[in-house]
């Protein structure tokens, strides 16, 4: 395997709960609580978990456009989080994202020509023939026509814009890219599209993608290692054919027997948790799946187990294997 | 809730501290020595600086805002030039005439406003709900005065329905307990000097309430339809309830939230425009207080009319803030 | 001389009034009955006088307002009094008086037997307190920290205790009934200034008593006593039954109410509600006049509008141009525009009637012709340009002074004067005008005390020049008449000196007066002996109710 | 098969907006008997929430007006009923469940009030009684802290939690059919499982039918016994599941099972149907899927293809199965594999 | 709202019979967001009430010299309050003044106060609500309490406050109303912004390089200009009824300008003898106002799609 492209080490990430008198904080949303992963040159890491979970605003922490609190995120060894603002205006020429609203993403007072070349001219390319070229030229590679980019978001589907999305993330041949749900919000039937676009683009640029996605199936399918997110934190990570074909956390566990399949014929043992996510404004001590944990031991509730290798390279946060 | 109240209220202190700073500019910024305004055209100079010694008019700013601020703490609201009486005593009685106008001038806006805005969200579409919506627009873009005067040519002088000045016959003056007429005339068991009192209400308080009425009958119209449209109206009918049950419980108490912040905002819009109104109708408030003051240059009297019924403002909607979170379980701190 | 016949008079008034009274006494317990019969509310002798504003102070001597002089008037009562309907003077709390021939020493005989309305004896004493108290601002009962202020006292007595100009000495209490002032100078009216309602008795008890309130809480010897006020709305009196004259006053309660509103006004004298209206618009006179349940009433011009221009500058500086600005302004316009002819057009700078009044002089000709040529004389025939500065506030001898800015404006303009319309606030428009800055500028005087002093020095007495004489007007002969008129005791010879002085004037032109308003007011018909007083307040004792 | 329950024949909703005539629901007839699931698949937009509406007839209108067709339930036909007929069937005899738990509660009302307000419409009870049969309800669903949870606001709830309280307030009658419109789309999956079983639990201990609308074929496969699949406001296919799933006919429901990505199946490139969904017209010749179809010859998109039934009571509306269905050949897969 | 949009967006790219496997492009209208915001407003027959009203208006105000023979401070006081005739429309006031040409150029000042009462108030309220909202932290806590405090006043009462100190004279009405309505802008830009700011496409714009400036004038800007520009309409309307109100108080237009609540109060006396001095003015102030609502409630709905209906 490559260098590491991505080294994330203690992410933090908690929202102030804005409150009392004169909006003074009363309290935190650990809404990324201690999160660490690397993703290698090249590969796909899918990141999955129920929604509220974290998976988006570790995403958007990674590329700082929000401030994580505390841990470090490395990009092919600079740590982004020393950066000046500057420096790293200047870096996000190599990471992207692609959201997962094509509706929101788009300014809809932008024509398309606008939204896939501005990346361009904000960084240095000077000459509007020469954006001309390269938008008509992503057009072509998402799969759209050139005479779409005079058109605006809004006359466009949802896959298209998507795929406007994806062409505006490329704009600059980045390195890597976040792509915070970019299928959930779409039918199955464009979704696949979508989903085959992506691989292709791999393929063709040599990209790294950090893939989030709360539908496990996709990211099975896309992903080569898949972290499993609970609370703000990473429970499982370990490539893809290991965690599904031996989940060791009883959350991973229960989260892929919850998967209901398009097939009458499969018969599986059905793991039905109790009770709801936890509110990550109060997450429980310990272990935070412990209230829902079908194994749940004492040590669960007070000591938060650490993200260790239990296998090789299969990480897993639960006390049940260490 | 209880700790929802006192946070609202720790955040007036900002506000109430700015409000403060506003008000006593006025008097500091205004051209010309406010001493020579109260002495007149007789003046002479020697009787200006004395007035000026007296009301310390040439300390620093800061301790005069100081000494401001500490008579305010005090419920002292400074004298009037003109009348040299204390303001805070002068004020008392005209807070409750425009606090009793300005309450009916509510009740008739949201009483008109919200059952108009019903009916037109029911019947959207309908006849009555082109009208009442053009009603209303055209009620929106009226001035208050012009209102006033044109009720007063209307129906004091060409019809003589109703009075055309005051708060009370002047032969048969209220012995005030209150102020508050209408509390005073019950007070009193007298009926005659309610119906009197009630009926020097009738056109200051329509001329007042029309704009907020209209305002209110739009917001709560919109907010009617909103709602209906709403997936837990659909819920309800799901359940087969009657449109009636839909409208009046559920439908009301949801889109009257918005409406409420409406109508706190209206206070303003009332209190603001009792200077017009109770100027024609000759209601003596504090509206006409201050407008009397500003055409004799009372510049305190200006400074506390303002702070006053910027004080009641914010205080309204406060309670209006307080009752948002009675109204809606939502809102917890 | 002249106290004997006030003397007389007094006693004749008071003759009739107790011979009227035993009839009046039946007539109001009949109509007791009736109204306790009809259920109505207590007597039919309750009059309601309507006004535009209310009163600032019902202790008169430490304000200016007119409104509340029409209050106090009813309450309080001054050593001398004026007649009904002129400013000639009469007997008030003292019935006889004395000159001392230099014309430094007066003696008043005060009535004996007089109460307070809070049951206090009037006697020399309480006249000596209150004198002291306007003269001295340290005196316990000057309250000048509460911003009590006796400006009028200062006009009138030449300044305050220790002031140079002061006039009054000393005032000895001879006994309970008889008092003395002893004056540093003559003063030529200073009998008139002891008729002014600035000048009233106030109980020393209730001063005692009340303190800086006393302006809430009058307590005099006058025909109604204060029961209350409701700011901005009603001041309510009623009958004092001690009142000295017998059988007055003969109304049971008068209501003083505030509707600011003109139209608002005139409605409810029309349906009933008010009996006396003040302030009417002059253009609704006409109406009234035809209307048989309502009379109409004027009170006697006391005052004057005028243009003034400042003399120290260029181009005013020019008695021609000021001559030309006196033949272009259309004075009968203005008295027809804002005043729906309830107005005469204005000669000189003293209301007519006034001692000394020139009814010689002709008021300037509106002539635009003449005024051109007169500006074509001075070099100015391409036309000027100039400041009109307008005054911001409405008085009453300017109840519109925007429309007659407009109105001057427009005139000026048609001789090739562009006026450039200045405005300023109250107040710096007073130190600004005071100071010289302005070129044309409007502003009036009202009288006082019917004296003619009071108008020409204060406003044209070179001494005065950057205080109230504005138009910065030195005339060295004009200072002189007017200082021997002030000292002369002699009526006549004092009539002459001031019709001298303002034929200068009238030549000179450092002011155009504009007009004299005649204010006009309306009653209900039932209005038995009222008699507006030229000084804008009258004593409503003998009024009656005919209903 | 015993008489259907429920019956949809040849339903046309239609929406007037802007001038224009939006054809919905365009001919669809389902049947639902006693006790049975039926699912309706489709992409967004192709008129699943406008037929369950039109069952309850709560379209809004306007712009909406049920313009064609018949809803039999119980012999009655629904779209003659009086509002006032329809109100005493809807809650008590045919309730409804929607997507969103998270707005579907009204939050200015407490849980219990909203409960009580259900059975009071249709049952004679005092307000004890119904609060404890409230109460009663909410354990049933498995609400725990149900006697807390009677006296709390929906805010203070989860998503999960709401929407049990909607099946509680549902169930509240013990109705005969539950019309579920995507009642897990906006859950989590393991809160999804929760409410799945919950809803397979009441339909086996009650005979509840159910109506199960869903875009996840997934989902249909756990819940249901039948399944209807619709297409831009028509019904394509129809079958058992089993049918459906493992022997898709229609060109759509193949690409749509093809294109899933699933969790069971090894990696290989997902098929992808081109093209986007389009909003119904009434100007539309043709099958309305032509224009994404592989397969689609010159007739697709000059006419537009009935819906053929075999004896099983399979259905199918294209043109490829005319002859086979003619001859009764049951099923066919040759040409996708 | 996203729903809706993409039903458009499907109903747009309909397919012709032969074109398979693609988006028919070529039908697909050109429409920009300002040609649809035109198109709605077309359709919308109160608004083009309002629009024709306020042209009406702004034609009497530009041609006013031409309409009448008569200037707005032509006094003639022989005929005065005079009822209104053939050769005065509306009558003259108490100087003998035509109402109709002091209408017609008050419309001149009305329109001139709303106008740059309205700019003042939204160029200074969008500055400060921008960098009140995109910002946030200690700039927003100090720019959000200072719109507190001018909204604790009751507005008419805050531009007294402000005519007080400067004085009174038209053009300090212009800035006292101004200040009034910049809290309001700035209240509306700010709560725009903070949810632009977190919307995927601005967040998308920073996550290219972007810097502040960029995003703001290209991004958050442009999309908040809705609401501006209907509370602007909205916001003409109500600077012309204070510009009267402050007026009708004698602190606003000075005489002679023939400004119309100004002319509410000098006619005030004049109530029962000539009430056409008090009825034209008035019902032009009214119709002015009513046609700015007219337009902007067009506007709301137009620019607004969770007001369509
Ligand atoms: N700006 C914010 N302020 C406060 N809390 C926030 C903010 N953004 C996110 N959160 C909270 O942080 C937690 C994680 O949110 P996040 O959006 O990262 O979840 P997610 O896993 O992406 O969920 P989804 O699948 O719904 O997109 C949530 O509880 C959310 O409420
Ligand atoms: N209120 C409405 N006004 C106008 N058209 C409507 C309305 N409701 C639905 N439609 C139209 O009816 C069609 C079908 O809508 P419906 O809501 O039934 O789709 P759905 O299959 O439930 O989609 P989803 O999976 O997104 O819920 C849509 O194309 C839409 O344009
Ligand atoms: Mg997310
Ligand atoms: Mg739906």
């Amino acid at each position: 395997m490559t260098e590491p492209i991505l080294e994330v080490s203690h992410l933090k990430k908690y929202f102030d709960i804005k409150g009392g008198v004169f909006g003074k904080s009363v309290g935190e949303v650990k809404a990324v609580d201690d999160l660490s992963f690397t993703v290698n040159e090249g590969e796909i890491l899918g990141i999955v978990g129920e929604s509220g979970c974290g998976k988006s605003t570790a995403g958007k922490s990674i590329l700082r456009l929000i401030e994580p609190t505390d841990g470090s995120v490395k990009f092919e060894g600079t740590d982004l989080t020393d950066l000046t603002s500057e420096e790293m205006r200047q870096l996000r020429k190599n990471m992207q994202i692609i959201f997962q609203d094509p509706y929101a993403s788009l300014n809809p007072r932008h024509k398309v020509e606008r939204i896939i070349s501005e990346p361009l001219l904000v960084h240095g390319m000077k000459s509007s023939k020469e954006r001309k070229e390269r938008v008509k030229e992503l057009l072509e590679i998402v799969g759209l026509e050139a005479y779409h980019a005079s058109r605006y978001p809004h006359q466009f589907s949802g896959g298209q814009r998507q795929r406007i999305g994806i062409a505006r993330a490329l704009a600059n041949n980045p390195k890597l890219i976040i792509c915070d749900e970019p299928v959930s919000a779409l039918d199955v039937s464009v979704q696949s599209q979508i989903l085959n676009l992506m691989e292709e683009l791999r393929d063709k640029f040599k990209l790294t993608y950090v893939f989030i996605a709360h539908d496990l199936s996709v990211v099975k399918h896309i992903s080569d290692r898949v972290g499993v997110m609970y609370l703000g934190r990473m429970v499982e990570l370990t490539d893809k054919h290991t965690l599904f074909e031996d989940p060791k956390h009883p959350y991973t566990r229960a989260l892929m027997s919850a998967v209901p399949i398009a097939d009458p014929d499969v018969e599986r043992e059905r793991i039905i948790l109790e009770g709801d996510v936890p509110s990550p404004s109060n997450p429980p001590t310990g272990c935070a799946f412990h209230t829902r944990c079908p194994y749940a031991m004492d040590i669960c509730k007070e000591v938060r187990p650490e993200f260790e290798n239990v296998d090789d390279k299969h990480l897993v946060a639960c006390h049940l294997y260490n | 809730m209880l700790a929802y109240t006192s946070r609202r209220l720790l955040m007036l202190v900002p506000v109430l501290f700015g409000m403060t700073v506003i008000t006593f500019s006025i008097i500091h910024l205004i051209p010309g020595n406010p001493a020579q305004t109260i002495l007149g055209e007789t003046a002479t100079e020697e009787a200006i600086s004395n007035l000026e010694e007296t009301m310390g008019l040439n300390r620093n700013y800061f301790i005069q805002y100081t000494a401001y601020v500490g008579d305010l703490l005090q419920g002292d609201l400074g004298t009037s030039l003109r009348t040299k009486a204390s303001i805070t005593s002068e004020i008392g009685p005209r807070l409750a005439a425009t606090m009793e106008l300005t309450f009916f001038a509510m009740i008739f806006a949201v009483f008109i406003g919200i059952n108009a805005g019903i009916i037109s969200a029911w019947k959207q579409n309908s006849w009555f709900d082109f009208l009442a919506m053009v009603f209303a627009l055209v009620g929106v873009s009226m001035p208050v005065f012009w209102l006033a005067l044109m009720e007063q040519w209307l129906f004091a002088q060409e019809l003589g329905w109703l009075p055309a000045y005051g708060r009370q016959e002047s032969r048969n003056p209220i012995d005030p307990i209150t102020h508050f007429y209408v509390i005073d005339s019950i007070l009193h068991m007298d009926m005659k000097q309610l119906i009197t009192t009630l009926k020097h209400l009738v056109l200051p308080s329509i001329a007042l309430g029309t704009i907020p009425m209209a305002i209110i009958a739009r917001m709560t119209r919109s907010s009617m339809l909103e709602v209906m449209k709403s997936d837990y109206v659909r819920t309800i009918r799901a359940k087969g309830s009657g449109q009636f049950l839909v409208i009046y419980k559920h439908a009301l108490k949801n889109s009257i939230i918005p409406v409420l912040t409406v109508i706190g905002l209206q206070v303003g819009v009332l209190l603001g425009g009792a200077i017009l109104t109770e100027t024609i109708f000759s209601w003596p408030g504090i509206g006409r207080y201050v407008y009397e003051a500003i055409n004799y240059r009372d510049y305190p009297v200006i400074q506390s009319g303002i702070l006053v019924i910027a004080f009641l403002f914010v205080i309204i909607n406060l309670v209006v803030d307080l009752l948002y979170a009675f109204i809606d379980p939502r809102i917890k701190y | 001389a002249c106290s004997g016949d006030e003397d007389e008079s007094a006693e004749e008034v008071d003759a009739t009034e107790s011979s009227e009274s035993d009839g009046e006494e039946t007539d109001g317990s009949e109509g007791e009955g009736d109204s306790e019969a009809s259920g109505e509310s207590a007597g039919d002798q309750v009059l309601v006088f309507a006004r535009g504003g209310d009163s600032e102070s019902l202790d008169y001597a430490s304000t200016t307002d007119g409104e509340s002089s029409r209050v106090t008037k009813q309450i309080y009562e001054s050593l001398l009094d004026f007649e009904k309907d002129s400013f000639e003077v009469k007997a008030g709390l003292a019935h006889d008086w004395e000159v001392s021939d230099d014309g430094l020493t007066y003696t008043f005989m005060l009535e004996e037997g007089v109460t307070f309305h809070d049951g206090t004896d009037f006697n020399a004493e309480a006249v000596k307190t209150n004198f002291e108290r306007w003269a001295d601002p340290d005196h316990e009962f000057a309250f000048t920290d509460d911003g009590y202020v006796y400006s009028m006292y200062g006009t009138m007595f030449g300044g305050f205790k220790g002031d140079e100009g002061h006039v009054i000495k000393e005032i000895n209490v001879v006994n309970d009934h008889e008092i003395e002032f002893v004056l540093n100078q003559p003063l030529g009216f200073f009998l008139q200034n002891m008729a002014m309602s600035y000048f009233a008795i106030t109980s020393p008890q209730a001063l005692e008593e009340h303190g800086a309130s006393i302006n809430e809480n009058p307590v005099g010897t006058g025909p109604f006593k204060f029961v209350s006020w409701s700011k901005d709305d009603s001041i309510v009196l009623e009958k004092f039954e001690d009142y000295r004259k017998d059988g007055l006053p003969k109304l049971d309660e008068v209501i003083f109410q505030v509707v600011p509103d003109n139209a608002a006004r005139l409605i409810a004298l029309r349906s009933g509600e008010i009996d006396i209206m003040d302030g009417l618009n002059p253009d609704d006179a006409a109406g009234i006049e035809q209307e048989e349940s309502l009379v109409l009433h004027t009170r006697a011009a006391n005052n004057f509008g005028y243009l003034g221009l400042n003399t120290q500058k260029e181009p005013l500086d020019d008695p021609l141009v000021r001559k030309a600005i006196n033949h272009a302004i259309d004075r009968s316009a203005i008295a027809e525009a804002l005043y729906a002819g309830y107005a005469q057009p204005a000669v000189n700078p003293v209301p007519p009637g006034y001692l000394g009044y020139n009814d010689e002089l002709e008021l300037y000709e509106y002539n635009l012709d003449k005024a051109k040529e007169l500006l074509a004389e001075a070099g100015y025939e391409d036309g000027l340009e100039i400041e009109l500065w307008t005054m911001p506030v409405a008085r009453p001898y300017m109840p519109d002074p925007e429309t007659v800015s407009e109105i001057i404006q427009n005139d000026l303009g048609k001789i090739g004067i562009t006026a450039q319309i200045v405005r300023e606030e109250w107040a710096p428009y007073l130190e600004k005008t005071a100071a010289g800055e302005q070129e044309l500028y409007m502003l009036g005087w009202s009288g006082t005390n019917g004296d003619p002093d009071y108008f020409l020095s204060s406003l044209l007495h070179g001494s005065n020049a950057g205080s109230s004489n504005r138009s910065f007007y030195k005339n060295d002969e004009v200072d002189k008449l007017l200082d021997q008129a002030k000292r002369a005791v002699d009526q006549d010879e004092r009539a002459d000196l001031y019709k001298k002085a303002q034929e200068i004037i009238y030549e000179e032109s450092p002011m155009i007066p504009l007009v004299h308003s005649e204010p006009v007011l309306a009653t209900s018909s039932d209005v038995k002996n009222y008699v507006p007083h030229p000084s804008t307040s009258e004593s409503l004792a003998e009024v009656e109710l005919d209903r | 098969m015993s008489e259907p329950i429920l019956t949809v024949q040849d339903l046309h909703t239609h929406f007037f907006t802007d001038n224009k005539e939006v054809p919905a629901v365009d001919g669809v007839s389902i049947d639902l008997h006693k006790g049975e699931v039926v699912g309706i698949v489709g992409e967004s937009g192709c008129g699943k929430s406008v037929t369950s509406l039109s069952i309850m007839q709560l379209v809004p209108n306007p712009p909406g007006k049920i313009v064609n067709g018949n809803i039999y339930f119980k012999g009655k036909n629904l779209t003659d009923a009086s509002e006032k007929q329809m109100r005493k069937i809807r809650g008590n005899e045919i309730s409804m469940i929607f997507q969103e738990p998270m707005t579907s509660l009204d939050p200015l009302f407490t849980i219990g009030n909203q409960l009580i307000e259900a059975i009071r419409i249709h049952q004679k009870v005092s307000k004890k009684q119904a609060k404890s049969s409230a109460i009663e309800l909410l354990n049933l669903v498995g609400i725990p802290r149900a006697s807390e949870v009677v006296d709390e606001f929906p805010h203070q709830l989860s998503g999960g939690m709401r929407q049990r309280v909607m099946i509680a307030m549902a169930m509240s009658c013990d109705p005969e059919v539950l019309i579920a419109d995507e009642p897990t789309t906006a859950l989590d999956v393991t809160i999804q499982a929760q409410i799945l079983d919950l809803m397979r639990k009441l339909n086996k201990e009650k005979q509840t039918s159910i109506l199960l609308i869903t875009h996840d074929l997934g989902v249909v496969a756990e819940m249901c016994d039948r399944v209807v699949v619709m297409y831009s406001g028509k019904v394509v296919e129809e079958g058992t599941v089993r049918e459906i799933l493992k022997d898709p006919k229609h060109p759509y429901t193949k690409g749509l099972i093809r294109s899933l990505p699933n969790i069971k199946a090894t990696d290989q490139k997902l098929y992808s149907i081109p093209g986007t969904v389009m909003r119904p017209s009434l100007d539309q010749v043709g099958c309305r899927f032509a224009p994404r179809c592989d397969y689609a010859f010159d007739r697709c998109w000059e006419e537009n293809p009935e819906l053929l039934e075999q004896d099983t009571g399979r259905q199918v509306r294209c043109f490829l199965y005319e002859k086979e269905i003619e001859r009764g050949v049951p099923s066919n897969d040759r040409t996708y594999s | 709202m996203h729903k809706e949009e993409k039903q458009d967006t499907q109903q747009a790219v309909a397919n012709p019979p032969n074109k398979r496997h693609q988006m028919n492009s070529e039908e697909i209208e050109e429409t920009t967001p300002l040609k649809e915001t035109l198109q709605q407003l077309r359709k919308n027959r109160m608004a083009i009430t309002g629009f024709l009203i306020i042209v009406f208006f702004l034609i009497l105000g530009i041609f006013a010299p031409v309409l009448t023979p008569y200037g707005f401070e032509d006094q003639d006081p022989v005929n005065r309050l005079l009822t209104p005739s053939a050769e005065h429309w509306l009558g003259t006031d108490n100087l003998g003044r035509d109402i109709f040409t002091r209408i017609a150029y008050g419309a001149r000042i009305s329109l001139y106060v709303g106008f740059f009462a309205v700019i003042g108030a939204l160029i200074f309220g969008t500055l400060l609500g921008i960098f009140a909202g995109y910002f946030g932290r200690w700039i927003d806590m100090l720019i959000s309490r200072i719109f507190d405090i001018l909204l604790a006043f009751p507005s008419i009462l805050l531009a007294i406050a402000v005519v007080a100190i400067l004085g009174s004279s038209l053009e300090n009405a212009l800035i006292a109303i101004a200040i009034i309505n910049i809290p309001i802008f700035g209240r509306l830009v700010r709560s725009k912004v903070i949810s632009l700011r977190e919307e995927e496409y601005v967040l998308a714009a920073k996550a290219q390089g972007m810097k502040n400036g960029r995003i703001i004038w290209y991004h958050i800007l442009p999309n908040s200009l809705a609401p501006i520009i209907v509370q602007a309409t909205l916001g003409f309307g109500t600077a012309i009824l204070e510009a009267a109100a402050l007026g009708f108080l004698g602190l606003g237009a000075q005489p002679p300008t023939p400004e119309w609540g100004k002319m509410l109060a000098d006619s005030r006396d004049f109530l029962q003898l000539a009430p056409w001095t008090l009825i034209f003015p008035g019902v032009s102030i009214m119709l002015v106002v009513l046609g700015f609502n007219l337009i902007g409630d067009g506007l709301r709905d137009a620019l607004d799609p969770k007001m369509k209906s």
